[in-house]
């Protein structure tokens, strides 16, 4: 290496470290005006996660939006900063990084996607900051020992299909299923859900006789709808994402399967998802956080609202970032702080262990570790259109058992 | 600037080109000025967030230079460093994790275990040149990928892997951004040296000479297997420290985003845009290609923009300049600079040769001779 | 241990999805031929036209086979031109390591301008034939895997009749087996390398098309494919497209039994595990030439 | 390399094949060779284009290996033996089209070939003085010094072929195979080329020289071997060769 090159490294670093630097000054110009209430977020907008990432700022900004229509936040006007982080945990983090120490926002909103959360949540810990997460429900984000997070939905995925568990079991036994296949995504909250329903019902004394797990980036279905359909099992549960779930269901149908009851989690409650399966949709279950047709208070609100604003009603996804909100402002306005300190964040954390909050999906309350305390519906394609059918008390139509051909 | 070699025609035997003592200077300067601005820069940073894209910086630096070992000396060109450092970080957790190492014990010796690994892969890959070289680095990303996701007992699958911290909790985020910010720079110093050591070692030349004509430096005498395969180790044992000491630092694995093509990628861009030659060609890349991706997110974030800019980036530096970018300014600057050129030191009657030997007689070119030579055939 | 009608049902599977790794993976080997180069762009192009077919079927509501006649001569178009306007311009002598990062490039702009201009949304060809299926001695084939298939089998019956029968065929067998000898017969070999990266990628875009009737689609998919494509075309032999069309028929049908006892994820190593022992055992691929000892 | 060529049995063989062959999908490029050249004289190599000769070469220097047949250098079998380790033994070779490493200098280009001491003496400067010197005086008398630190792709071609051989000779090899000394150059290199050979010989070189400039041949080797078709058709010296007619029936094609 001769000594040209070495000058000329010594300048590019000096710039750069100069135009780093420099930037950061420049930086602290965004700070908050003092009758804001600035709010970051780093979502999925680009990448694998970016379909319900968008889903989620959806719900953020029509939350923020209401809000600033309706007396804001102790009456100051609430303010997003989202940024993208390319479905990538490294970009989380810096992002949570610059929201905290750059932008100095008051309060953080969680991410979506599991996978995002904790890398996510670690540093909104770091900087003692209450995490609220629309997104992360797998069971191991709640053993980490977060004790600023808190999951603003029903249920943990394990939890998502309770009510169909119960149901199933008490059956009398010349109608129950005796046999299950499970097909699940190698993804902590898909698996999940398929797995809490596994573990009951093989305590219930249905027989598991496949049980499969594929990569995230799975797209040829065929050998695994081939054991599905040899075993000729009673009921098919897939622990699904979006686009597997499709390519599933389709490899099912194209072997000619037809299971009495057949499960998936989040596909069919996506709206382009009777689109993707054509006509054979009916009797296709599905565990629901929420649905619009919910008569809470708010929730009546908030569907008004958003069907204004958005020409469409309301998805999960949407509802489970309004209920973040929620969730962020009820203990906001009841602590009456939202600043960065310490103090204020540590009084906000503290007033959600111990309260119920009243949201969109229903009154929620967490134990220590941040799981809600609550049990997700059950939906079903009932003609052609998706239902609650499960509880009992919240149905708008009754369970199909057995489905419908497909 | 104007040397003795200008002035004499036939070229008289200077050994070498003299630079003038000031231009010397000036370069020791700036090199105190870059030690002074990096070792300076926690103080400088005006907020943690900065400090953390430091970090990462440092850590792409080392990667690159890491990678550089065995890209730059050899042109083995892996696109599948990943590995590498993936397996560098899970080693290190899991040693922490499961066997109660001590963090810093853990990381030294994870990534002597990932040496050790490197050996067969290394054996078996090099066996093989070019093309077939560049589909195994591939191809053993993706395999890790998928054995570190599907063997969730172990390696904690798609939950993830969450790294304890090396510091005790006292020690709050923006000093543990300071610290692994000045132990990135300890390791990438470290790298640096070895690097320079190699270069101007005799197995530095082996080396280059295998990067140049591999047949031609085994006829040489170059034990060629072994020098490769030991660039190769090393390649893989820095880049596992690189990859260990970011576990550390971010505190959580996920088997997507360690076995990702894309890092290995950007350890390519970073040495091949600062100049694979070049001993901090790497290392300014990562600072260019750092920047420049923290730049183009704030910028155009929400989009997939950034694909497309790496993507261009990538293909102008190999379509415009492969050397880099410092050899390409230097070529630059040169051309400003007065003095000898190797051109401008040839004789009238050596340019008329060169011309007249430009184009080989017929004679050689006969098919059958040229295909025993394997020469044409490129790799 | 595994049901009779399980295992007709996987070889079924297997082949189908043999055929479909043949047809995809014989463009790549294509390139490596005329121009020793790893063409990482590969898959990234496949995903391009499943795009397109998408598009144009969701246009048009026509059938996306239809959208054959407009990709496969603009994909000829686009590799002649992209052999020489870019791959040319790289020095011989770096060309193979050079080609893979320019490929590589290519490959992220197109993946980037993919989610640009389409988001990153989970795309799925809705057919009215997409679930149907025929029954064969107690299994199901199903339709659209056929019409994949026969897609393939026409295209390398097709690519082989080209090869063989034809002048340019000729021109190209000529200079993949030995360049120098075919610029010695008078064969200009930098035009008949862009004819075969013209004739690789519009190969893609059948494999596209193919690969869209029966997929979900998505920019960064790709990376899904390239793996095992690259993984095929080792143990084939590089370069040799009936030795590709055997490495993807066995492992294929491999992947699909291993499917069984090992589960999917497991059975996806079976590619990798291949191209390690060919490297290891035979360098010069399974089914292929001589071509690829010194690769 | 003395270390190792100390190890070696004394004896007065050279190079020597013995029923070497080697075929590319049919076609017999070295088909059977056997054949003794005379060590501390300089042999030549000639035939027709496509007789086999580079492929004989290749074979002998373990570029590739060869199908059957064995190789043994002062008697001991280097048969397949890895070219470095060839070069080890005393043998050293150009390449056809003049090989020189092209983006490093003229005296990086000399230092490659400098392998003495164990591994970690490999970790210590390639630039120590003694190999400094040594290239620089081996540079200099094929007229190079001037270019020290020019990258070899800048210096002619006539030039490069003069390094290669420069750099062949920092390996101190005994054996010295050069093929197409000529190939590409003017008349002036010849001569200057022509010299450097005798006088290295004189002190002590065995030089194999494949070559097509009869004029070169003749007036340079002591023992030359004739090549047709994989095959050897006469061997002897140059006098004897010249008006041999199967030599001349070969390069005729009659």
């Amino acid at each position: 290496m001769n000594s040209s090159k070495r000058l000329l490294f010594g300048v590019l670093v000096s710039v750069s470290a100069l135009a780093v630097t420099g930037c950061s000054q420049g930086g602290g110009a965004t700070k908050t005006v003092a009758d804001e209430v600035t709010i970051g977020i780093s979502l999925p907008l680009t990448g694998d996660f970016s379909e319900p990432g968008k889903g989620v700022q959806r719900g953020y900004e029509a939350w923020a939006k209401y809000v600033n229509q309706n007396g804001g936040l102790m009456g100051k006007k609430v303010r997003l900063t989202i940024l993208d982080d390319q479905s990538n945990a490294d970009r989380v983090a810096s992002d949570y990084e610059k929201l905290i120490n750059r932008d100095k926002v008051d309060l953080v909103f969680g991410p979506f996607s599991t996978r995002l959360v904790v890398p996510a949540a670690q540093v909104a810990k770091d900087y003692g900051y209450l995490f609220v997460e629309p997104a992360g429900a797998a069971a191991e984000v709640f053993t980490k020992g977060f004790g600023n997070l808190f999951y603003a939905a029903p249920a943990v995925a394990n939890d998502h299909y309770n009510y169909l568990a119960k149901t199933i079991l008490a059956m009398p036994i010349s109608q129950r299923p005796k046999t299950a296949a499970y097909a699940s995504m190698d993804d902590p909250f898909a698996q999940g859900t398929a797995y809490g329903l596994k573990g009951k019902l093989e305590a219930g004394g249905i027989k598991t006789v496949v049980n499969e797990v594929y990569p995230p980036d799975t797209t040829d279905f065929g050998g695994i709808a081939a054991k599905i359909a040899t075993s000729k099992a009673d009921i098919v549960v897939g622990g699904t994402q979006y686009q597997d779930a499709v390519n599933l269901i389709v490899a099912l149908q194209q072997l000619n399967y037809q299971p009495k009851l057949a499960a998936f989690s989040t596909a069919p409650t996506n709206p382009e998802f009777p689109k993707a399966i054509g006509d054979k949709t009916e009797g296709i279950l599905a565990p629901t956080g929420y649905t619009p047709g919910a008569a809470w208070p708010s929730n009546v609100k908030f569907v008004d609202f958003y069907t204004k604003t958005n020409g469409n009603a309301p998805g999960e996804d949407e509802a489970n970032a309004w209920t973040t909100g929620e969730v962020v402002a009820a203990a906001v306005e009841a602590v009456k702080c939202a600043d960065p300190s310490p103090k204020c964040q540590a009084k906000l954390i503290d007033y959600l262990h111990k309260n119920t909050v009243e949201t969109v999906v229903g009154p929620l309350s967490w134990d220590k570790d941040g799981r809600p305390q609550g049990a997700h519906l059950i939906q079903q394609y009932v003609k052609g259109a998706i239902r609650i059918v499960l509880p009992e008390v919240q149905k708008e139509a009754d369970l199909l058992y057995p489905k419908p051909q497909w | 600037m104007l040397s003795a070699s200008d002035l004499a025609p036939p070229a008289p035997p200077s050994h070498r080109p003299r630079p003038a003592t000031v231009l010397r200077v000036a370069k020791g300067v700036a090199l105190v000025v870059a030690v002074a601005a990096v070792l300076l820069f926690p103080r400088l940073a005006a907020d943690p967030f900065i400090l953390s894209v430091g970090v990462v910086i440092a850590s792409y630096a080392v990667l690159a230079t890491s990678w550089n070992l065995v890209g730059g000396f050899t042109g083995y060109i892996s696109l599948g460093h990943a590995a590498y450092y993936g397996v560098g970080a899970y080693a290190t957790a899991l040693l922490i994790i499961k066997a109660d190492v001590p963090p810093f014990v853990a990381w030294i010796v994870g990534a002597l275990l990932v040496g050790l690994l490197a050996i067969p892969i290394g054996i078996a890959a090099l066996r093989v040149r070019g093309a077939s070289f560049v589909i195994v680095s591939i191809a053993l990303v993706l395999i890790l990928l998928l054995v570190f996701q599907s063997w969730g007992s172990f390696t904690g699958g798609s939950n993830g892997l969450r790294v304890p911290r090396p510091f005790s909790a006292d020690v709050l985020r923006p000093e543990q951004h300071e610290r692994f910010f000045y132990l990135h720079i300890a390791l990438l110093s470290v790298v640096l040296l070895v690097w320079w050591v190699i270069d101007r070692s005799r197995f530095g030349a082996g080396l280059k000479a295998i990067r140049e004509d591999e047949d031609k430096a085994e006829s040489l005498g170059v034990p060629t297997v072994r020098y490769k395969l030991i660039a190769f180790v090393l390649s893989a044992f820095f880049t596992a420290l690189g990859g260990g000491l970011y576990a550390l630092w971010f505190g959580f694995l996920d088997p997507i985003f360690q076995f990702s093509i894309l890092i290995g990628s950007y350890m390519v861009l970073m040495a091949l845009l600062g100049g694979v030659r070049s001993l901090f060609g790497p290392a300014i890349g990562a600072v260019i290609v750092g920047v420049a991706l923290e730049f183009f997110k704030s910028r155009y974030g929400d989009t997939q923009l950034h694909l497309v800019a790496t993507g261009l980036l990538l293909a102008l530096v190999v379509l415009f300049m492969p050397d880099g970018i410092i050899p390409a300014l230097t070529n630059l600057v040169n051309r400003f600079r007065p003095t000898a050129s190797s051109i401008q030191e040839m004789t009238a009657a050596e340019l008329l040769q060169r011309d007249r030997a430009e184009r080989p007689s017929e004679t050689e070119l006969s098919a059958t001779e040229v295909a025993d030579e394997n020469t044409a055939v490129p790799r | 241990m595994f049901s009779g009608p399980l295992l007709l049902q996987s070889v079924i599977l297997g082949v189908l999805l043999g055929g479909l790794y043949a047809l995809l993976a014989a463009g790549l080997t294509l390139y490596f031929g005329v121009m020793r180069v790893v063409m990482i762009a590969h898959a990234a192009f496949l995903v391009l036209a499943a795009y397109l077919a998408w598009f144009f079927n969701r246009q048009t509501g026509l059938d996306p086979l239809l959208s054959l006649a407009v990709t496969v001569p603009l994909f000829f178009v686009i590799g002649v031109l992209m052999q020489r306007v870019l791959m040319s311009r790289l020095r011989p002598a770096t060309l193979t390591m050079m080609s893979v990062l320019l490929t590589f490039a290519i490959a992220m702009f197109i993946e980037g301008m993919l989610g640009f201009v389409w988001t990153g949304t989970q795309r799925r060809i809705q057919l009215s034939y997409s679930g149907a299926s025929i029954e064969f001695f107690g299994a199901r084939i199903a339709v659209v895997k056929m019409i994949a298939f026969a897609l393939a089998a026409v295209s390398l019956a097709g690519l082989y009749l080209l090869l063989k029968k034809s002048r340019m065929g000729q021109a190209l067998r000529a200079t993949i087996q030995h360049k120098e000898a075919a610029q010695l017969l008078g064969i200009n070999t930098e035009r008949i390398a862009s004819y075969g990266f013209g004739l690789g990628l519009a190969i893609a875009a059948i494999g596209g098309t193919a690969l869209s009737l029966d997929s979900t689609i998505y920019p960064s998919l790709h990376w899904r494919w390239i793996g095992p494509l690259m993984a095929i075309i080792v143990v084939g032999g590089l370069g040799s497209i009936p030795g590709a069309a055997a490495a993807a028929m066995l492992l294929g049908l491999a992947q699909s039994l291993l499917q069984l006892p090992m589960g999917t994820t497991w059975a996806q190593t079976v590619f990798y595990i291949a191209l390690f022992a060919t490297l290891i055992l035979r360098p010069q691929g399974f089914f292929g030439g001589r071509l690829a000892q010194r690769f | 390399m003395t270390a190792t060529i100390s190890d070696l049995p004394v004896t007065t063989a050279g190079l020597e094949t013995v029923g070497l062959s080697k075929s590319y999908g049919g076609v017999k490029a070295v088909d059977g060779v056997t054949v003794s050249f005379h060590h501390g004289e300089v042999n030549a190599l000639i035939g027709p284009n496509g007789s086999g000769k580079t492929t004989f070469f290749n074979c002998v220097t373990g570029m590739i290996k060869p199908d059957s047949g064995t190789t043994s250098y002062r008697g001991r079998d280097i048969t397949g033996k890895a070219s470095h380790r060839i070069a080890q033994a005393g043998i050293g070779r150009s390449f056809q089209l003049c090989r020189v490493f092209p983006r490093m200098t003229v005296m990086e280009n000399m230092l490659v070939a400098v392998r003495t001491g164990n591994t970690f003496a490999q970790l210590r400067s390639a630039r120590d003085k003694t190999q400094l010197d040594r290239a620089r005086g081996l540079l200099t008398r094929v007229g190079l010094d001037h270019l020290e630190e020019v990258e070899a792709r800048n210096v002619s071609y006539g030039q490069q072929k003069l390094l290669e051989l420069a750099g062949v000779l920092m390996g101190d090899p005994e054996t010295i195979l050069l093929d197409e000394p000529a190939g590409g150059v003017n008349p002036a290199l010849i001569d200057r080329i022509k010299i450097l050979v005798r006088e290295l010989n004189a002190e002590g070189k065995t030089f194999l020289i494949v070559e097509h400039n009869m004029g070169l041949v003749m007036s340079l080797s002591d023992h030359v071997v004739v090549f047709d078709r994989g095959r050897t058709i006469a061997e002897g010296p140059p006098s004897v060769i010249q008006s041999d007619p199967k030599v001349l029936e070969a390069y005729l094609g009659i």
